[in-house]
């Protein structure tokens, strides 16, 4: 799994790429332990071809961290069958969830600001 | 259909167990000449391999070397059966889902399966726990 | 790694073949962690297991229904060994390149994996043929 | 296996899409008995991701079929694995293969004038 950091609108956004699984998850948490992001951050799905349970637990263990220090997490640009796991499990409505990586991240910025 | 795959559990082939769900699934659709609601079906059985299978590597009995998982496919008229088995200590099929407000990391696992398919049922067998899945091509999604 | 798939030999089945080949080499050369012509490699296994399975179809004896076709990996060091049985009746291993001048259709399976495979047998199992191929990840392209 | 038609220079371009193998290359066959094509074709293999044995032969047929009534096939735009195939089977020598596939058709226009 390949995972891509970048800004936008004075936001970090992370964008791994391929199948987030229990094979490859602790390559996303290996890095967002190792790189130094924004408190609220964008997580840019565009590339996931796959969601499995060990996926959706790590990053729904990414936002309890960032939320416990008064960041978020937001999510940007998932496929279809990443959203069904999201929506099977509920766990979608812990998050905020834009088809647009503009509008995730300018989301995000204003959230950081009212901090 | 009368497929079978045998591969070691270990993480590193949840990518083959994946692949060749989905891809039995496709060849079952074919055979069926179904074309709607085939993405949908494929996918109900790469996420629940791909659930089964992580399971059985990742809660295998590290004393029990050499081990492996097996996993078939077979059809009956225009459903589609998987069975994933292993070598493993039995376990609590629990399918209640967690409570999402408390943030869990983990335990969606077999509820999502039971989403994904028509029918879910666990055996003890041989020493192993075999989890046998069943979704029709012709029903419409759940 | 020791993968077994067994499939019903019948051609809509090769495209499950080729993609557990292709898997298979490609989980392989990971734990090799090997970079370089990790494309032809895995496309050398793709290629045989779907010439020696589509053989296998092809030529198996109409009167014996039910029939399989079993694929077998497994490695040793930085060799990777496929092998495929069948149980059909048994041939003549012929590895020439056809008269390419008389544009032949065909005859040229054996050949190639000649080509593409480090070392081919073929023997006769149990009623069957058995075909095996390896080919070491290390070595660089005939 | 999707196979489209079209012409370019006034030659008949045949795209075959997916893998070309032992399970799909009865689909070419039917396409090419049932279509009407100029005397030379292009076969487009932008498309052709897989090719084995069975996939080559069809080509081979199809040239000598084409050849024997003065026409001829004309190859365009295959990707390494397909075309190595056609070299290790020394098929390659047979076909004047082109990566570009205006290229290919203007060779065949040129071909199928000198007739
Ligand atoms: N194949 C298995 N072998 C042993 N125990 C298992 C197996 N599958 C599931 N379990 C048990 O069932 C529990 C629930 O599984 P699951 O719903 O997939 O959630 P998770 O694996 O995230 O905990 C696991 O925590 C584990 O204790
Ligand atoms: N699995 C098999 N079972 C029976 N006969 C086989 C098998 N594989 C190959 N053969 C025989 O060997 C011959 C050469 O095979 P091959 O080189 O793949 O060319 P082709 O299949 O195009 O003729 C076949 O024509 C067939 O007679």
């Amino acid at each position: 799994m390949i995972i891509s950091e970048k800004i936008i609108s004075n936001i970090s956004v992370l964008t791994p790429e391929g199948s987030l699984d229990a094979a490859t998850v602790p390559q996303l948490k290996n890095f967002t332990a190792k790189s130094e992001v924004t408190p609220t951050l964008v997580l840019n799905l565009s590339g996931v071809d796959f969601l499995d349970s060990s996926g959706l637990g790590a990053i729904v263990g990414m936002a309890r961290n960032k939320r416990e220090s008064g960041g978020d997490v937001v999510l940007a640009c998932m496929n279809d069958k990443v959203r069904k796991v999201f929506e099977i499990t509920q766990v979608a409505r812990l998050f905020h969830i834009f088809d647009d990586l503009e509008a995730a991240a300018g989301y995000a910025e204003k959230q950081q600001k009212s901090l | 259909m009368n497929t079978t795959i045998i591969l070691p559990a270990e993480m590193r082939y949840l990518r083959l167990a994946t692949i060749t769900a989905w891809t039995a699934a496709e060849i079952f659709t074919d055979t069926l000449e179904i074309k709607e609601g085939v993405h949908d079906f494929c996918h109900a059985f790469e996420l629940s391999v791909c659930e089964t299978f992580s399971n059985s590597v990742r809660y295998a009995d590290p004393a029990n070397e050499e081990k492996n998982v097996t996993i078939c496919f077979s059809s009956c008229n225009d459903s589609l059966t998987v069975s994933v088995s292993d070598t493993n200590p039995p376990f609590d099929p629990v399918t209640s889902l967690p409570d999402i407000n408390s943030y869990p990391e983990k335990g969606f696992g077999l509820f999502m399966i039971h989403q994904l398919m028509d029918e879910v049922t666990y055996t003890r067998e041989k020493g192993g726990n075999l989890i046998t899945m069943t979704k029709s091509a012709g029903k419409h999604e759940k």
